[in-house]
């Protein structure tokens, strides 16, 4: 890391160590998740967040509660940096009725009024406009929200994200549009499905960009803090680029991967750019914490998470009679 | 019919100016109430059905858009996820195919896929009907595409009175409603009271009374409907016209009442004939009133083709009033 | 049955597999046929049915898009107006929403609109089918939208056999054709000759003889409804299977006939229950069996809500064999 | 005009007068729809390219011609630069038999294999994939065509451009899309509807792009001779912005502009920027034409849009048995 660290002040001290602790939450959580998956205790798949911890807890750190977000197909980590509690995002996992959406949605729906969380989505790009019109809302109604939608590299490919940039650009709308960039859409690197230099795509709707070191979730955080304050004060929408990797396959089931990407590759950023590490050594090295501390933190996440997964197998399923309640309000 | 009877002098309005004043007082009533789309602001949309509202609203609740039909309808949807009740104007209802994944896959799911927890109380108003010259681009009523999709409700006015009553409905529903006006009608006069009354969603209205026959008509196959019913009466057939006003909620038990009275039923509906909502209706009746038919349910629906822009071509794919008047005929005789 | 009798040893292969070589069978008769999707070549598509293709015709022929379902589309539309013979993969047959403007607006209409001059002769292969466990936008069966829409022909096979002949006929036809796979059947196995031959588009095919009811069933609902009747001859009930294999064109010859014979009819598609496939099929019964009919036709299709993820509930929303059984036991009863 | 006029050599010369030619005749021609819908002889609606022909002429005399256009509700230009008939258009728009369509397409769906047209489209934006697609067979099957895409500012708002733009870069397509900017999505200036500047859009996605005066119809002609050049070179897709006005409606029936639009720019654009006017004038100033010989084309161009209005009234409309023709090839 060339970047000089960051200041530190008891907030800043206090927040580093926040967000240590929530990234190695989402870690916990889906190590479980792969885990539940493998042992085929897991209804479908499930898309992993491991190694993009970052991106989704030095963003959500920049957002208040009622700020709103929008998520994708590998939505664990978003809901849980805005504040989604472990038990109920295993029971929703598992398809239980405790679960935040009563089971009805599962991993690629996780969605939460209480946290700001407008969902989950398994459509590539599909919450581009739901984000958007959250902050429209927000807008109108002069609630001083914003919204973030976060988004992968793939989504790039959806022509509906550049509609929605330019009216969000047009209208002035406190929206952030945060990227994703770990190099692939499922199978296919993206050399092969983005064209030009994508910092650019922004700006040519009128929504300026930053691109920032997705593993270091401070340089995210201080990135995402300036956007979301810009959007705050009215001045509009920002895409935020994170560059960034997932350490795992596409979903729980994609095991043999050297046909698309190398195990070279895999090793480089798990051995070097895992962001929880990297946080950590940074904040050992800047004597902001020590080892013994950390260890501590991950003993007691640790624990939340073992305690989650036994509440959510324990949990019942929904009955049968409720499958068709929910469809109309 | 629900025009109420007591009122005796009762303005005459377009169904156009009916379904404006149906929004005008829904905005006036609700602040959270906007529409969104192209050429709606000074222009009033190309059908001029909204002439007026942005100069009473302003540009913060009648917006222009991009020609960006997928990216307003999301917009819409996570407005109105989050405490606006926005109106979503497509100019053609030939159009919605740009909007079916938001609709479908967003609008219509978030509410059942978030286990009951977001709401999505949007309008998508849009228009279809051909006889315009408008070709096979501009012409389509592709309705019977939303009725497919648990999640949605959909609703098609023939009457002014209908309009502004279940245009009202429509935005004060909790659920994502889409709304089609059929472009020849926007003419239409009919009428009108000024008070505020809302239709509810899923009531059908019988049009006209009769004993012999049901004709279960949408939109402007009302009309059509009507005319031949007029008609069939000079000839000694008694023609009940019901309209089922939303096709989704579906209010099956008026159909069928009716249809067990009369034992025969056509069915009309100017979407394309085949695979669309006259199927749907015509089953509910084949399978609930099977034991009190005397024929096979008729279905009299657009030709099965692309709309074609040559008049003589594009008029021989609507149904009319003749048509309707030998089917009935041949069903009764 | 159409499965040729007198071969005596058919390899048995997978639906996946039989829709993979009828892919690389026509890839090699005829140079113009390509395959455009998202992670369709190394990959070889999500459910592996491609494996093998780039490495044979290279990434020229099966290329690897952007995720860009409008955008691919729409190059696959103006590629087959202009010589070629794309394939277009959609992963998932829930995203046919982005599709709709290009399959609809465009593909659908262009020989039309333009006299007969243009021909665009693609296929797009997509998935549908519930029960994977992936919730309501990876779950749905949408093809009634595509079988709503002149200009546009519905492939859904049933068997390997079916798929390989089917999938064939689809590639060479000259209009653009929808060719829905259902995901669970992938790897369902089946007798496949090596040999090239094709299935007419537009004949259905009876699955299984029987005289007392008639079930006409589509794609994985076909194995249903073979598995029903399977339980309905131990009870003494003959229930003849009669499986469309096309909804665009729609034998309706077939199926009169067997119903007319049978003078009962049950229906079954894995599409949302109303306003779908069935309430064409059972329109196309009642209208034109309605004499030969005993009891009204019986639709039986998935629940009219969105696919839940929860197991238990996602098992509720479609048709067992037991639902068919007391269905035609009720009906012959 | 500050541009240097261009070098006049003996095939310059042939150029700019049929390129004179030809503008007059779409002039001509619109003027006459106009009429037809003015005394009610035209069913529907018909929008005129009057104001725009330097655009269509200037990129289409860069064609060859099986090459490819893909066009817009605002096609007939279009189709005639790419030579297209006077009497089968005007069939066309009467609904008649012998019209290119056979009457089934009418005013907005002209297309015809003969020249290269893709045809006309009522859905903005709906072309370009088409567009795109023809180049991407051209490129597979070694034809060398060139595919060109005429589209409007408005159709800036639709994610399809971008999607397929993107494709084209990234598979090198001989494609050119030619953006129409007069301004205007029908009633609503582009100041409301674009955002950020549209010249860096093209290349967000890998497309080079250029700007013309859309009124000057050699420097259309010269700057898409480059990229048509260019594309057919293998060197990949390119972006066009031509700056120009339609003088009338936006429809035939759109009689009351103002307001929208003040009659002042509406005069000012057809005083001083009428590209018809402008090249006669360039012409004579340069001594490669007289009024004389310019009087001379539009009395020929005059004569033929009139024999072939009258083709078109005199022909029959098609039999009422073709509607279900050619719904299935
Ligand atoms: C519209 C749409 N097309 C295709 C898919 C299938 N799909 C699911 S995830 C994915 C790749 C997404 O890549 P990216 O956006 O980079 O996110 P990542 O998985 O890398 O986090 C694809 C193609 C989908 N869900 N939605
Ligand atoms: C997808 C779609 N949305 C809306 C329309 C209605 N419409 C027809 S022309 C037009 C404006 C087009 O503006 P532009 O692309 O700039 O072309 P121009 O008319 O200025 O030549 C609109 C909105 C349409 N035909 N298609
Ligand atoms: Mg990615
Ligand atoms: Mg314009």
């Amino acid at each position: 890391m060339t970047q000089a660290a960051p200041t530190r002040t008891d907030a800043a001290l206090d927040r580093w160590l926040r967000m240590y602790r929530r990234m190695l939450m989402i870690r916990r959580f889906e190590e479980e998740a792969n885990d539940l998956y493998t042992r085929a205790l897991m209804p479908g798949l499930a898309h992993l967040y491991i190694g993009e911890e970052a991106v989704a807890v030095g963003v959500c750190e920049a957002l208040a509660p009622d700020d709103y977000i929008t998520s994708t197909h590998r939505g664990h980590g978003h809901c849980l940096a805005k504040g989604a509690e472990l038990d109920r995002m295993f029971a929703e996992l598992l398809g239980k009725r405790a679960g935040y959406c009563k089971g009805k949605g599962g991993s690629m729906h996780i969605a939460d009024p209480d946290t700001g969380n407008l969902g989950a989505n398994a459509i590539v790009g599909g919450s581009a406009g739901i984000a958007t019109g959250a902050a429209f809302s927000a807008l109108r109604l002069g609630t001083g929200q914003v919204a973030v939608c976060f988004f992968g590299d793939g989504a790039l490919g959806q022509g509906l994200v550049y509609e929605v940039m330019n009216m969000a650009a047009l209208w002035k709308l406190p929206v952030v549009y945060v990227c994703e960039n770990n190099l692939y859409n499922e199978y296919t690197h993206n050399s092969e499905t983005l064209a030009g230099d994508i910092m650019t795509r922004g700006p040519a709707f009128g929504v300026p960009g930053e691109r920032v070191d997705g593993q270091d979730a401070r340089a995210v955080h201080s990135a995402a803090r300036g956007q979301v304050a810009r959007a705050r004060a009215g001045e509009g929408p920002s895409f935020l680029l994170c560059d960034t990797y997932r350490f795992m396959g596409h979903h729980v089931g994609d095991v043999s991967r050297e046909y698309y990407r190398s195990k070279d590759e895999e090793s480089e950023w798990k051995t070097h750019r895992d962001p929880i590490r990297l946080l950590g050594e940074a904040l050992i090295a800047e004597q902001a914490a020590d080892p013994a501390g950390l260890d501590a933190i991950d003993a007691e996440v640790s624990a939340d998470v073992a305690r989650a997964v036994e509440f959510a197998k324990n949990a019942p399923y929904p009955s049968v009679d409720e499958v068709d309640d929910d469809v109309y309000a | 019919m629900s025009m109420p009877e007591t009122e005796t002098v009762v303005r005459q309005l377009t169904l156009g100016d009916a379904i404006r004043e149906a929004l005008a007082e829904e905005m006036r009533r609700d602040s959270r109430v906007l529409i969104l789309g192209e050429d709606i602001a000074e222009a009033g949309t190309v059908f001029k059905v909204l002439t007026g509202l942005v100069e009473e609203f302003g540009p913060d609740r009648v917006l222009d858009t991009p020609i960006s039909e997928p990216g307003f309808t999301g917009i819409a949807v996570g407005a109105a996820m989050t405490g606006l009740r926005p109106v979503v104007d497509i100019m053609f209802g030939d159009f919605i195919g740009l909007t079916m994944d938001q609709m479908v896959n967003q609008a219509a799911k978030i509410h059942y896929m978030s286990g009951g927890k977001w709401k999505v109380p949007m309008v998508m108003r849009t228009t279809m009907g051909a006889t315009r010259r408008s070709a096979a681009q501009h012409s389509q009523s592709l309705h019977a595409w939303f009725c497919h999709v648990p999640g949605l409700k959909v609703v098609l006015p023939s009457t002014p009175y209908d309009a502004k009553g279940l245009m009202k409905s429509a935005i004060r529903d909790e659920n994502p409603v889409a709304f089609f006006e059929d472009k020849m009608m926007y003419k239409l006069k009919g009428p009108v009271p000024e008070e505020d009354y809302t239709i509810p969603l899923g009531a059908a209205d019988v049009k006209r009374e009769g004993d012999d026959i049901t004709i279960v008509a949408t939109s402007s196959m009302v009309q059509v409907a009507l005319g031949a019913a007029g008609r069939l009466a000079e000839r000694g057939i008694g023609a009940e016209v019901v309209d089922p006003r939303t096709l989704w909620p579906l209010d099956e038990t008026t159909i069928l009442e009716s249809v067990r009275k009369t034992s025969r039923a056509i069915v009309m509906d100017e979407g394309y004939g085949r695979y669309g909502v006259m199927a749907e209706i015509a089953s509910v009746i084949a399978e609930q009133a099977f034991f009190d038919l005397e024929a096979p349910v008729k279905r009299i629906g657009a030709m099965h083709v692309p709309i074609p822009f040559s008049p003589p071509l594009e008029d021989a794919t609507v149904p009319t009033e003749e048509t309707v008047c030998e089917a009935a005929e041949a069903m009764c005789g």
